[in-house]
């Protein structure tokens, strides 16, 4: 398969800023102390030159092809259609299989992608990154092994202790894990860990886990991870002829549905919906729909963002069964794309996506990584809504839930 | 230039030495406890550095995060860090500035323009936003909003920044500029004088503002080498180590002021040349 | 990918027999209980009907290639080159990487095909498996809750009670698992206990879990299979303009080494290598190594092959680390092929294999299956001893280690 | 036909009666008690069935499986179980028929050759080998070696066997042919007398070749039931669950034996006409 290169088609400005024209409201942005600024530069600097590198780019194409497999199949599902009454109601439903890439997830694609320019541009010896579920972690370290460098992955002490596959893996692929005791003991203090050990090591990397953080840090992983979706588009058109009518995928911090929709901005024929977790119900304040729930634009990590934090600006706990959906921010370029209308938002209850688990593990014999229950259950709804047997539907069926088994084992012998 | 810190600077030239000043997280480990702490340490340090607790900072070492997780357990606010600062300065006789120091995030939640205006209110006499960003458009708006009622912006230039950014953010400080010892957090290292007199050197060059040091400033020897070559000494870390020894003991309130105090007065000493 | 059909070149007779025709010596036959005779010559008939029915074969390599994923990278593999002192000395080194696969292993081929089979051709409603370390199980029950069957797997009392991320996907997979009590509770008695279950209904389908059982088990799985070795031989071409010079797979049942290897059983000049598990050393009498132990010749499972057996013909249990490669016998084509020399044999003990593994995640960032590290041992060995800068190595990468973790974590913290 | 069979169906026949085929697995649940069982047993039954125990079987129920563990933990092999018999007949004065039931493994590991001569030295009428499938070269070599030495190969029939296979296997039997009364697993299901009735039917065409049949039957009244279908009457897990009650409540040796008899006892009263 011949991989179209990237195309800009969704700039931010120079200080990586996504306004909109109609409200003026800016999203993004450089927003970190005067220490991190110089090791924002060099990552600047670094990607610019990256991305006109053209041995650096197919390098790192063919790696992400061979090793992490990003030519996953794009699997005409048959079984969902018929759960929302079959081609002849709804049309053909596709599932792009990312569960099936390295590390089981869409994750290795960006992490991957940055701890190869790390290597190759920035000439780095060690990464530094952070996290809940160990999702990201589990992909920046298996990076780093290959590619030679140090890994050093901070996670809050209170994640650390639950039981996790991923965890144990990071800790397989030689990763030093340090734990960290702030605050709430979980993702963000974390992350501001991770910011701080790269303020004291400046010839360190900091690989972020989704399209977060600070410019240029939304850019580049969106930019790298578009790759997925560049493949997704050719291989729906062989598939079908023509454009999807709809994309849906998950929105935790946003890097799936941005890796997936990224292709179709400007493709107006194209509905594309990002699904969060309304964990206990939107209502209950207890679930981790940034943009469903309207949440306020605040300055998170970074960047310009909504944001779930309280009237006095501290950031809120995010509550979900998805450990890979539980942020209380979402990237700025998927901030503004919703607020410009051009991704629609829908949230998913931990109920609905635990019983899309077991449907999925029953009916299609796909064992899905807890996240991605989220974007089918709401997809299944709107198509079923949708009623148009022309249209041909795109999931972005993001990981596998080796790592969601125990839990989900428990919840089929209690519920069962 | 604001004008507690002129009258500081003056009074400092004329003692010859340098000012002291202390940062502590506002409300740690409460409020009447940090009431007592900033009235009994305005004595003996020219600034007060209060710290608004973010609890998602991104810069901060774990000792002042956890005084954060403190200071918000005890119901830390902006608007009650305000109200901190206003009683503190109206039961203090001293020229003691006050300084806030916290993040854009809740300076944006509480409104830029109100942000300012209750600064003014309470006395503050610069402000420290450690993630503002020079170029940012809340940057801009921060700037003009403290000049046009000569409150200091303080802004932080660390040894890796290099010429062009220090130039921008020289141009909006007005009273000092604060210069970060060496890259890493507060707390982590020594105070590194090789990277403050390249910077300083470099400053002084361009502009006559004073400067201040923090990062790494923990014992009075520290004190007095930075002082040879800084306007204004910053010391936090230890300040804030002190007030949890102080309060996990058992201390609040005046006790507490007291012993946090027995330790700033003896650093303090260093600024004398 | 055009995927070229399949063609037999190491048919069996018609009784299910591969002969030695230097030793006379007969592997393969239906050597099972009348009861059982009509159950398999339906499954016989049927197989002969599939591999003449164009549909059935197209839409069999639709859902092989879109929901199995089969076309799977081959990877070079550097680091593994530099390890054995470089492609300047040793040539280059590929990794097929069936990892990927859906359901992580290269089981899902054989399973899915037959469990597809059962459907279309036999019109079978249930499925009947046994399982050991449940990696079988977990891909047949996967294909039977994708094609709406029933799928009961027999699994050993003893194999039950350890902890297996496999068998609980299983489980999620909406499979009956039966406990099977007899005699040591493990695979042995399962698959006794499976085929006893297909005799009591006569109406469903057993599906075996490698190469093994009596006629035509053994060449039906291989065939399905060894689509696998087709697309991995036109990869290999594609890269490098020719055929590999080895051929490295390790050898439990012996499916994944039938489905690398068979595609090259004519082609002289490509060396096959199956590797077998010599556990705590062929000479402790512990292990599972069949054919490098030169195990004498019985009749297991409906089939002669080479058994592990005493001396009066009671089956020994095999001893390995890898649960996946625990097993007494060895498919009879597998036998057949060591017999007449084409497939050379070697052993990896559990400590090398699981050294192997802590090597593979901190320098490759593939995170193996344990079985996969007996073979990637052993190829390194021999690619060493030949020196070839010439040379390009194939080497069989059948699975991912998920359901290793927590065992080999533990290795890892007891032994560095 | 076999010479013990042959006496045996004549009596049978003067008596007008079927013949009780009683089936145990040599050795269970040790040597000395199997030994006393067959002794107690040969005064009640036409034919005893002895198992040879495999620990890999494909065909036995649950209960003839834990029988073959009882056997093979307290050392029961092929030379063993042939030992036994030898004994036991030696021991006996009716003229009770001795057939092994066991599978092909075994046999193969032995030796198909010496298997068959010691079958003859140890005074066995019959051989069963449950896998042993009738196009292979191995049931060529045993149907050939037992032949010559006038010994029974004894074929499985079942249900689900098409015509054309049990025409083969036909050929094969010289004394009798067994019939499994339903698709399943010994002791399973109850005896089905339809299938049963179907396949004699189907058999009596072409040989008048005595028959057995076995597979479900469990009490009095199903021996009777089959009695009126075919020549011989099999019973073996209700047996077999006999002796391991017997041997968990502490019987063993003759005790065990007449435990295990007097149902037997009771079982074989069925087969009067
Ligand atoms: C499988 C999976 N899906 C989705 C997400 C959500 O992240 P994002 O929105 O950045 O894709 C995660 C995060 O760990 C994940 O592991
Ligand atoms: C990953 C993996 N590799 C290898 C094997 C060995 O089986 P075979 O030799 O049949 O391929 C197994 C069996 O479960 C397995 O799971």
């Amino acid at each position: 398969m011949k991989i179209p290169p990237f195309k800009e088609i969704n700039p931010p400005d120079q200080l990586g800023y996504w306004t909109n024209k109609k409200t003026g409201e800016k999203y993004g942005g450089q927003y970190i102390s005067p220490l991190l600024i110089p090791n924002l530069k060099k990552v600047e600097e670094g990607f610019k030159k990256a991305m006109k590198n053209k041995k650096f780019l197919a390098g790192l194409e063919e790696q992400l092809i061979n090793h992490i497999g990003i030519v996953t199949p794009l699997l005409r599902s048959k079984e969902l259609e018929d759960i929302v009454g079959g081609e002849k109601k709804i049309g053909k439903i596709f599932l792009k299989r990312t569960d099936l890439h390295h590390d089981s997830s869409h994750k290795p694609v960006s992490a991957f992608s940055s701890v190869y320019f790390a290597k190759h541009i920035l000439k780095a010896k060690k990464i530094i990154t952070e996290t809940g579920a160990s999702m990201n972690a589990r992909a920046v370290a298996s990076a780093c092994a290959k590619l030679g460098l140090e890994c050093e992955v901070h996670i809050g002490a209170v994640d650390s202790e639950k039981v996790s596959l991923n965890k144990d893996i990071t800790e397989l692929y030689g990763a030093k894990i340090i734990e960290c005791h702030d605050s709430t003991k979980t993702l963000l203090p974390a992350m501001a860990a991770a910011l701080r050990s790269w303020q004291n090591d400046p010839t360190a990397m900091y690989v972020v886990g989704s399209v977060c953080g600070p410019h240029p840090y939304p850019l580049m992983v969106r930019t790298f991870a578009s790759i997925v979706g560049r493949i997704t588009k050719i291989q729906m058109k062989n598939l079908t002829g023509r454009l999807p009518s709809t994309v849906f995928a998950v929105c935790g911090g946003g890097s799936n549905l941005n890796m997936i929709s990224y292709p179709y901005y400007r493709e107006k024929s194209v509905s594309i919906f990002g699904i969060e977790s309304a964990g206990k119900g939107i209502s209950s304040g207890k679930h981790a729909a940034t943009l469903t729930s309207n949440a306020p634009i605040g300055i998170l990590l970074g960047a310009r963002s909504n944001v779930l934090m309280n009237d006095d600006g501290q950031i809120d706990e995010s509550a979900t069964e998805a450990s890979g959906l539980d942020f209380s921010g979402t990237g700025p370029e998927i901030c503004y794309m919703h607020s410009i209308g051009r991704i629609k938002f829908r949230a998913t209850t931990d109920k609905e996506a635990q019983e899309t688990f077991l449907m999925m593990c029953r009916r299609t014999g796909i064992l899905p990584a807890i996240e991605a229950c989220y974007v089918i259950h709401a997809a299944l709804k709107e198509i079923k809504k949708r009623k148009n047997p022309k249209e041909n539907h795109l999931i972005h069926l993001c990981g596998s839930g080796e790592s969601n088994v125990t839990r989900m084992l428990k919840y089929k012998r209690e519920n069962e | 230039m604001n004008k507690t810190f002129q009258k500081i600077f003056a009074k400092a030239k004329a003692e010859n030495r340098s000012c002291f000043v202390a940062f502590v997280t506002g409300m740690d480990p409460d409020y009447e406890s940090s009431k007592q702490i900033l009235i009994e340490l305005s004595k003996y340090c020219s600034v007060l550095e209060v710290g608004v607790s973010f609890n998602t900072s991104t810069s901060d070492s774990s000792i002042i995060m956890s005084a954060n997780d403190r200071a918000i357990k005890s119901g830390a606010r902006t608007e009650k860090i305000f109200q901190l600062i206003k009683e503190v300065k109206s039961e203090i006789t001293s020229d003691t500035a006050f300084v806030t120091m916290g993040y854009l995030n809740q300076i944006h939640v509480y409104g830029i323009d109100k942000y300012i205006k209750d600064c003014k209110k309470s006395g503050v006499d610069g402000c420290i936003v450690v993630d503002s960003n020079n170029e940012s458009p809340e940057d801009e708006l921060i700037f003009k909003g403290l000049t046009k009622n000569d409150i200091a912006f303080i802004k932080l230039i660390a040894p890796t920044n290099d010429s062009a950014y220090i130039k921008q953010s020289l141009k909006k400080c007005s009273s000092w500029v604060y210069i970060v010892s060496y890259a890493g957090v507060t707390g982590s290292k020594d105070v590194n004088l090789e990277n403050v007199k390249k910077l300083t050197k470099m400053i002084r060059k361009q502009s006559n503002i004073p400067i201040g040091v923090g990062f790494g400033v923990k014992t009075l020897e520290d004190v007095k080498k930075v002082s040879k070559l800084a306007d204004l000494v910053v010391c936090g870390s230890n300040i804030v180590e002190r007030i949890k020894e102080g309060s996990q003991n058992g201390l609040s309130g005046q006790n507490l002021a007291h012993f946090v105090s027995e330790y700033v007065i003896n650093l303090a000493k260093g600024v004398k040349h």
